[in-house]
């Protein structure tokens, strides 16, 4: 029994160096680890399913070993996949260590197992697929396609605003136009403001608010009253802030304004 | 020539037995309509008897399949033609339409059709005089007819003046596309002022009126009322 | 007064319709199947419903003249196909002994190329990382280049891992080059489901099960059955 357990290790010995001498001249031929692996299977002649491992795993190493002596370099990852089977040729051979955290030797196994049978399951599907009837090869399309013409077709379209545009121009000299602020003829509160802080040190008596005016923007109406709404505005931040007083006499009169420090003066 | 193929064909029809009798069997004729059929979709070229012959097995008679083919596409969307001495697989004519594939460019309206269909709206039911009347200029036929055609504005009905004159007024779909829930809803031009859409001048009140302003003030509610008072 | 124009405006909305229903009535279904036949016939691509309904009269069903049209050619030298969600017509691949001229020489495509096909087309959407893992070896840029000029690839939408990697899909035509309806006709995919084998099964210990990894399967998964419902 142990004899021939004996001899027949030899013997697939034997027969695993044979297959990798002839492997190892097509070495160039495989895609990679795991078609080399595929192509190890083979000599199995079992399912996938079924295949040892084990075995697989020294059929590889003894590829490698074979490729060593024949000098021939492999690849990288054909030496890291050796590194990794020989890794998971101690795990299956040795008695589990509990304390061992990580997948078991079986669970490792498995997975290239499944590993195998899904690379040969895509290159029987490949397979099929390319033997299926193919257009141009064996069905085929019109052979003289009809132009299809393209028209154009235009479609006109207006907006609300083109329409309101084109009315005010019949109705009225004036040009229409979209809203945008006239940015030239705005006096802002800030820049009032900034102004009157300057100023407020000499109102020492009432003076008309208007008189706070920006120079240059009396007479254009529209400055005009773009720079009285922001002094007004700003002449109500400086009473609330404490720094100014202001009175008027009735509806419609003149505003005026008085620095706070001199309401006891 | 059509014809003269055509009777070939008759002949060759009652003489079967002379072919059956050859070392290679042809296949059923509707076999070799069937071939005849795929040759001459998938031929880049029309095809003649000849090639068809020669490409088709031994024995087998393709100016007879052709007449079963000919016959089975009649009145079909497809119809199997002579072009030359060769035959080819063409759309029917009548369905030549098809052959189109619609672009869709969308282009701006014209300033002649947006005024009109300005005034139409803002004045309905409204006749060509009148809109003449506001634009200042005559309206073109093809204005008219493009806004009608793209039914932005219909007929209305006819004014109770003399002549009766066609009246314009602006259609649902004209609504739709300018958003709006009817024509009452387009602004006037004394809010396109209020809401500074109109230039420089502000609404009457504000600012000392200068005469034309005022103008223009009654005649934007002459406008309106117009709208409102049909 | 103003009710009035509203009112009128009301009717106007309603008439039209109307009078477009009994305007442009379909087409009876025999002319509408001249028509797809004529459009499927003179189109060497394949064409989609929607383009079909585009292209033919207001009121047609091409989907329902398809399935006449369909039956119609059964059996004949040429047929309708479906070519994912759109229709060709093809010559019946019985008949492609006929066809020596009409061969066109398809480029050889490498093992690599062959396989990196098979697998994005069975593991759609599939990512380039995901291919090298069923492959065991790296994917050439060349490989993907290829079968993306080739259009029987795309790119599909990315996968919701980290680092949103792209994935892989096939094309219309892909499908109608190997003839298929859909990426659910592949040849023994049913079969390979169920073995499991077109599972994401990532190896073990190496990634532990994250949530994230949980993530990975279920996206896989989504992929897969969203293949089927199509």
């Amino acid at each position: 029994m142990t004899d021939d357990f004996i001899e027949q290790a030899k013997r697939e010995a034997v027969a695993d160096r044979l297959a990798a001498e002839a492997l190892i001249i097509d070495v160039d031929g495989f895609e990679g680890p795991l078609d080399l692996l595929l192509t190890l299977s083979r000599t199995q002649k079992v399912d996938l399913r079924k295949i040892s491992i084990l075995q697989l795993a020294r059929q590889y190493l003894a590829f490698v070993e074979k490729a060593k002596e024949l000098r021939i370099e492999l690849a990288a990852d054909y030496l890291v996949m050796a590194a990794w089977l020989a890794f998971l040729k101690s795990r299956l051979l040795l008695p589990p260590d509990p304390e061992e955290e990580g997948p078991s030797g079986e669970e490792l196994a498995a997975h290239l197992a499944f590993q195998l049978e899904r690379l040969q399951a895509m290159r029987n599907a490949a397979a099929q697929l390319m033997a299926r009837d193919r257009l141009g090869r064996d069905f085929f399309a019109r052979g003289i396609p009809e132009d299809v013409t393209k028209t154009k077709i235009v479609t006109y379209t207006a907006t609300l605003l083109d329409l309101m545009q084109g009315y005010a121009r019949l109705k009225t000299k004036d040009e229409f136009r979209p809203f945008v602020m006239d940015r030239d003829s705005v006096y802002t509160l800030e820049e009032a403001l900034d102004r009157m802080r300057n100023l407020i040190g000499f109102a020492g008596t009432w003076t008309d608010i208007l008189s706070y005016l920006p120079e240059g923007w009396e007479a254009d109406p529209k400055r005009r009253r773009s720079a009285t709404a922001a002094t007004f505005a700003a002449s109500l931040q400086l009473a609330k802030e404490g720094k100014v007083h202001l009175r008027q006499d009735g509806t419609f009169g003149r505003i005026e304004l008085r620095q706070k420090e001199n309401d006891h003066g | 020539m059509v014809d003269e193929v055509a009777d070939d064909m008759a002949e060759e029809t009652n003489t079967p037995d002379v072919q059956e009798e050859s070392l290679f069997e042809a296949p059923p004729m509707g076999e070799q309509e069937r071939m005849v059929e795929a040759i001459l979709f998938a031929s880049a070229e029309p095809v003649t008897v000849k090639e068809l012959n020669a490409r088709m097995p031994h024995g087998a008679d393709a100016a007879e399949a052709l007449v079963h083919l000919r016959k089975r596409y009649e009145g079909r969307g497809v119809r199997v033609v002579k072009v030359g001495d060769a035959y080819a697989i063409r759309t029917a004519p009548d369905l030549g339409f098809l052959m189109q594939k619609e672009q869709v460019e969308t282009r701006k309206l014209s300033r002649a059709a947006i005024e009109t269909l300005a005034i139409i709206a803002y004045h309905q039911p409204v006749t060509r005089a009148e809109i003449e009347e506001i634009r200042g200029v005559s309206v073109s036929r093809g204005t008219v007819d493009q806004l009608l055609d793209m039914e932005w504005i219909r007929f209305g009905r006819r004014k109770m003046t003399p002549g009766r004159p066609v009246t314009f007024v602006v259609t649902q779909q004209f609504l739709d596309q300018f958003g709006l829930e009817s024509a009452r809803d387009l602004p006037g031009l004394k809010e396109l002022r209020a809401a500074g859409l109109l230039d420089n001048r502000l609404p009457p009140g504000t600012l000392p009126t200068s005469p034309e302003d005022e103008d223009l003030a009654e005649e934007t509610n002459e406008g309106q009322s117009e709208l409102f008072e049909d």
